[in-house]
């Protein structure tokens, strides 16, 4: 969805300290990273991979397909902007702690311009044994392995926690989409399953969401039509209630974003939900293998 | 964070959004003083971050000074939802006709903010939403475009506003968004917004929230904390996110997702979590604090430490921690997981730090630590 | 180009003293006023034409071809979004004194939408004998008569003493544009010689210019292919050359701007440039007759 | 409206854009005190809204406050472009090793913002655009969009800027199109933007132009009076746009279009006009103060009005200009010519007040008013 092997990559913020790490991990694991952008850069180069001041310099270079970022929160705004501006579609947001109003700006100005955002505060995507886009660690064979299992995840470390348990229960993964853990993102739980449904190589779907907002009660009205089975995890089944927005966030959301009302729905849809990250695989193995 | 209702009618007015006459008081002398000013019956209204202040007796009304003397004695010192009542806003009460409710918010399901329009506001607002939903219209916006004074009329004329009020109510709406975007909030709210019988429309009481992500660039507004216990106060002054519950075993988890997923695996092995204590993106050099923190809540029986490296060097993280732990040397029963990027160095810190055997395993680690929490 | 006999014309604005002064007018010369937008009056009408409190309401009604604006300079700019986003495709923007950062974000908008402006602080539109949207005494039979010749003017009350020349010459108009005397104008000198080049009815053109900006010196270039006589006249021959704006106008505008730039250029281009008003009959009757 | 050089450094500083240290002065006094506070040498800037300040010894440098007090006085009292010079920018004297010239203003061609940059700033400018325009990097903007560091760094980089330069630039830029547009302006310019030997970055001069349209809600700006002579100043602070010309044949049109055509038309007869006087928009009725400021200037030999009323209605403007000259009894010869809407009351109001048949042709009242006025 995020991410091909051939993709062409571009990493913006390349040259800083995480920028230069993650750069190595993708090139190691084969993603096609074809170009960087830091301002008062150009003409460097990174490991090899080309430098420029600006996306747009990037791109006339010879098209970016996916652009990843490694840029402070409080410039993520502006990084999307430019990314959109210069024409990619599809844009990775890793950086934790965005403003959620520049979250907002940065979906509304993808949608006008027809650009597909991940995160902000997303790990990226892996497809195991092809591609990783973002920050994840693709190079643990116990954790990512190639196979026909769709993973989504609103977390990193749970995410991740779940394909090591996807793994241990024989399975492998088609594609492994952390979507981030803000309150408003650009790909969706629901986005998510959409994707799954299509791509052929997906045989089932882990969901791995917690409480808080509505996009697990939303993805649950598609489980039905996706015709694939959907284990789902959702954590903060013990946790106390997040805070609530005023009487706006009871009005917009009513009753939902409780983890309780989340695995209610799920359920209720056909969705598979599992108590703790063990029984996913538990969970995966019976509808896999019946 | 959220504002105080004085610090939120303080930028209403600043924005051209008409609020009572008022002052803020911290004792009784200083409402008694207030009330005379403002010369006419006062509303007093106790200054806390809770929710239901009215229904706890956190608003009352004087005719005089000498009884908003009184009032005010009786109410400072008073508690709501556990907060101590610190401060009164001292305010001419108003002869409303209508209450009204308008606000903004993020809608997480639409992904964009919306405004909010209910022409019965006031404190059963959520119980019309509930029963009438019809009543309340929530009109999506398109950030990169605004929300300027026409889309409230559309708004507030299909809520059967009308004629001068239509209009009236639509200049404030604007107005309140530009202070929803302006402050990086992710609420404001008025409500009630109040129809006089002046026929003057005000904001009879204010909510706002400014989006935590954004604090480091809003740098006029007020440094407000939270309400908490004193361990979640001392988390926050910290900058930890910290919340107390009252179990007994401690977690220390990374990441938010998988400390909510942790607790919930003590819960289904029969545990009872103390607390969550996110300790991810760069704040693993806080592990020290945090565990600090974490391990002074009263009557814990076991630490639960569980980690999975994913984009985070479990090395790193238990550095971290098993340093703490040294330093800090609880008298409970510890179990650690660790799975992800190196985790073998992690193991063998924790090995030689801690002289403990890490799990790999997170459910076979939480029945330990449950069992051996509740051993004895 | 901006009007024709049957469109369906909103006036935002409508109720006030000058919209509902041009109102009568509008409808006495027969345009097809079918509704008129004033917040907190929806539900009344206006001289029988239905008043609703937003151009979205209006438009839900039973759709709107143009729109023109009677409200104050400071409010246009909101005035022009609420018609761009109800969807209407050609609005007339009346105001003189709009700031021009706004005319620049109106203008920017409507290009986004595909909207088209004419104005701001122009006089609208006279279509003589058919239509007339905007401010303009068409009901003066020895300034406005249908006939051949399209009239394209910056100035309202220099563009309507020419249409008084064009009659006197013995000429009616296909077409009457006032495109308005502000810096930055939605319909430009050059976009109206484009519409007149495709317009059938329209034989010969009499453009009405200015010293000061570029409009005319674009316009000449399109003389040559516009395959119909150009008549112009520059006034500001004899004024004082406008204030400079800094280095800056040097450098975008270079020596353009001056009316003796803008004959020259115009001359060259094959155009007859009058030196007076009365010229303008001369030029244009030898233009026509030969 | 123009702001002078220190106003607009006060609103650099403002927004984060490095300028000199420096302060205002009114007095040799206050120059050398500024001198003294500054502690080095110092540049003595003549603050006057004229254009060529440079050349015309309106920069000066002092290396001592002695000195200071005597350039000061020296420069005081002098004038520039026939502006006397009241106000001294007193500035550190900077060791400039490059110059930039960075601007922002409006195309009226593209009818959008442009940002302007050009690698050599200074007096040449205009020079470099002229001879070697590929120089100059000029970057249309969309407003609705805006303009972001990154679109400056592109731009910059087109302009041959590298590294710290570049970015170090890209930031300003991005703060100096946040004044521009939240000021209203119609340009913003920077020239030089001195490169310093300290590779330190700061805006060594400083223009800024205020859309007129927009002042009423600029609030916070000064309010500058446009140089012009006595008779435009005065017309400047009644509102009118009035521009004193060396002819004898005073013109009042309606319109800014029929106004230059009017003059023109005058030429083209063999007169001289005497000045451009606006009573456009709503400015009819202010018709009595229009003509008594044009009635002032010396030398007038005839009065030329000409009207076509198109939006606005003759009678209405024949009532302003016949009260007005029934007062002010000029005694000079006045030719009126009157077309378009009503007018037919307009002319008969002529002739009753004024006792004068209106034309309605223009051409022939135009020779008539250049026969009159040169008769004698």
């Amino acid at each position: 969805m995020f991410a091909r092997k051939n993709d062409r990559v571009l990493v913006q913020g390349v040259t800083g300290k995480e920028g230069m790490y993650w750069l190595e991990r993708m090139l190691q694991y084969g993603t096609n990273v074809v170009a960087g952008v830091t301002p008062g850069k150009g003409g460097d180069t990174a490991l090899g991979v080309p430098v420029y001041d600006t996306v747009q310099a990037a791109v006339e270079r010879g098209g970016v397909d996916v652009s990843v970022q490694f840029v402070p929160p409080l410039l993520a705004k502006e990084a999307t902007f430019e990314a959109i501006e210069a024409g990619i579609k599809r844009i990775i947001v890793l950086a934790d702690g965005v403003p959620v109003h520049d979250s907002m700006l940065m979906l509304a100005k993808a949608r006008h311009q027809g650009a597909h955002i991940l995160g902000p505060n997303c790990p990226g995507v892996v497809v195991p044994g092809e591609t990783m886009v973002g920050i994840l660690p693709c190079w643990l064979p116990h954790v990512f392995k190639p196979g026909t299992v769709g993973v989504v995840s609103r977390s990193g470390s749970l995410g991740t926690a779940i394909c090591y348990q996807v793994v241990k229960a024989g399975f492998g993964q088609s594609e492994v989409i952390g979507i981030g853990g803000d309150p408003v993102v650009g790909t969706t739980t629901l986005d998510a399953l959409r994707f799954y449904a299509r791509d052929e190589k997906t045989r089932a779907v882990v969901m791995v969401g917690e409480l808080g907002g509505t996009m697990e009660e939303d993805a649950a009205a598609f489980v039905p039509e996706l015709g694939k089975p959907v284990i789902a995890l959702i954590a903060g089944r013990m946790a106390p209630q997040g805070k609530r927005m005023g009487h706006a966030g009871a009005i917009i959301q009513g009753d939902r974003g409780s983890a309780r009302s989340k695995i209610e729905l799920l359920e209720a849809s056909g969705a598979a939900v599992a108590r703790t990250p063990d029984e996913v695989g538990v969970l995966l193995r019976r509808a896999m293998v019946g | 964070m959220r504002l105080y209702e004085f610090q939120a009618k303080q930028i209403f007015a600043a924005n051209g959004i008409p609020v009572p006459e008022g002052a803020i008081a911290s004792s009784p002398d200083e409402a008694t003083a207030a009330a005379s000013k403002i010369g006419k019956s006062v509303a007093l209204k106790a200054q806390v971050l809770a929710g239901s202040r009215g229904k706890a007796g956190g608003v009352r009304f004087a005719d005089t000074p000498a009884t908003a003397f009184d009032i005010s004695q009786a109410m400072f010192g008073t508690s709501i939802d556990g907060l101590g009542v610190r401060q009164l806003l001292v305010e001419e009460k108003l002869a409303i006709s209508r209450e009204l409710y308008l606000g903004f918010a993020m809608d997480r399901s639409r992904q964009c903010p919306v405004a909010i329009f209910c022409p019965t506001g006031g404190m059963e607002i959520e119980e019309i939403a509930r029963t009438a939903p019809d009543q309340v219209v929530v009109c999506p916006i398109d950030s990169s475009n605004g929300f300027y004074a026409y889309h409230a009329i559309g708004m507030l004329a299909r809520g059967g506003l009308r004629q001068k009020q239509l209009t009236t109510v639509a200049g404030l709406a604007a107005k309140l968004y530009r202070v929803y975007r302006d402050l990086d909030a992710e609420l404001v709210e008025i409500n009630p917004l109040a129809v006089c019988e002046s026929s003057e429309i005000v904001a009879a009481d204010g909510r706002i929230a400014i989006d935590d992500n954004a604090l480091s660039r809003q740098k006029d507004l007020p440094k407000n904390v939270m309400p908490g216990t004193p361990l979640e106060t001392e988390a926050q002054e910290a900058g930890l996110t910290y919340v107390e519950l009252d179990g007994d075993i401690c977690v220390l988890a990374n990441g938010a997702g998988l400390t909510l997923a942790t607790m919930d695996l003590i819960s289904a092995c029969g545990g009872r979590p103390a607390n969550f204590i996110e300790v991810g993106g760069g704040a693993y050099v806080k592990a020290r604090r945090a565990l600090q923190i974490a391990l002074a809540h009263e009557g814990l029986k076991a630490l639960f430490v569980n980690v999975f490296g994913a984009f985070a060097r479990t090395d790193v993280i238990a550095d971290g921690f098993t340093t703490a732990l040294a330093e800090l040397k609880p008298s409970l029963p510890i179990v650690v997981c660790i799975r992800g990027t190196e985790e073998e160095a992690a193991r063998e810190l924790v090995r030689q730090r801690l002289g403990i055997i890490s799990h790999t395993e997170m459910e076979e680690a939480a029945r330990e630590v449950v069992a051996r929490a509740y051993a004895s």
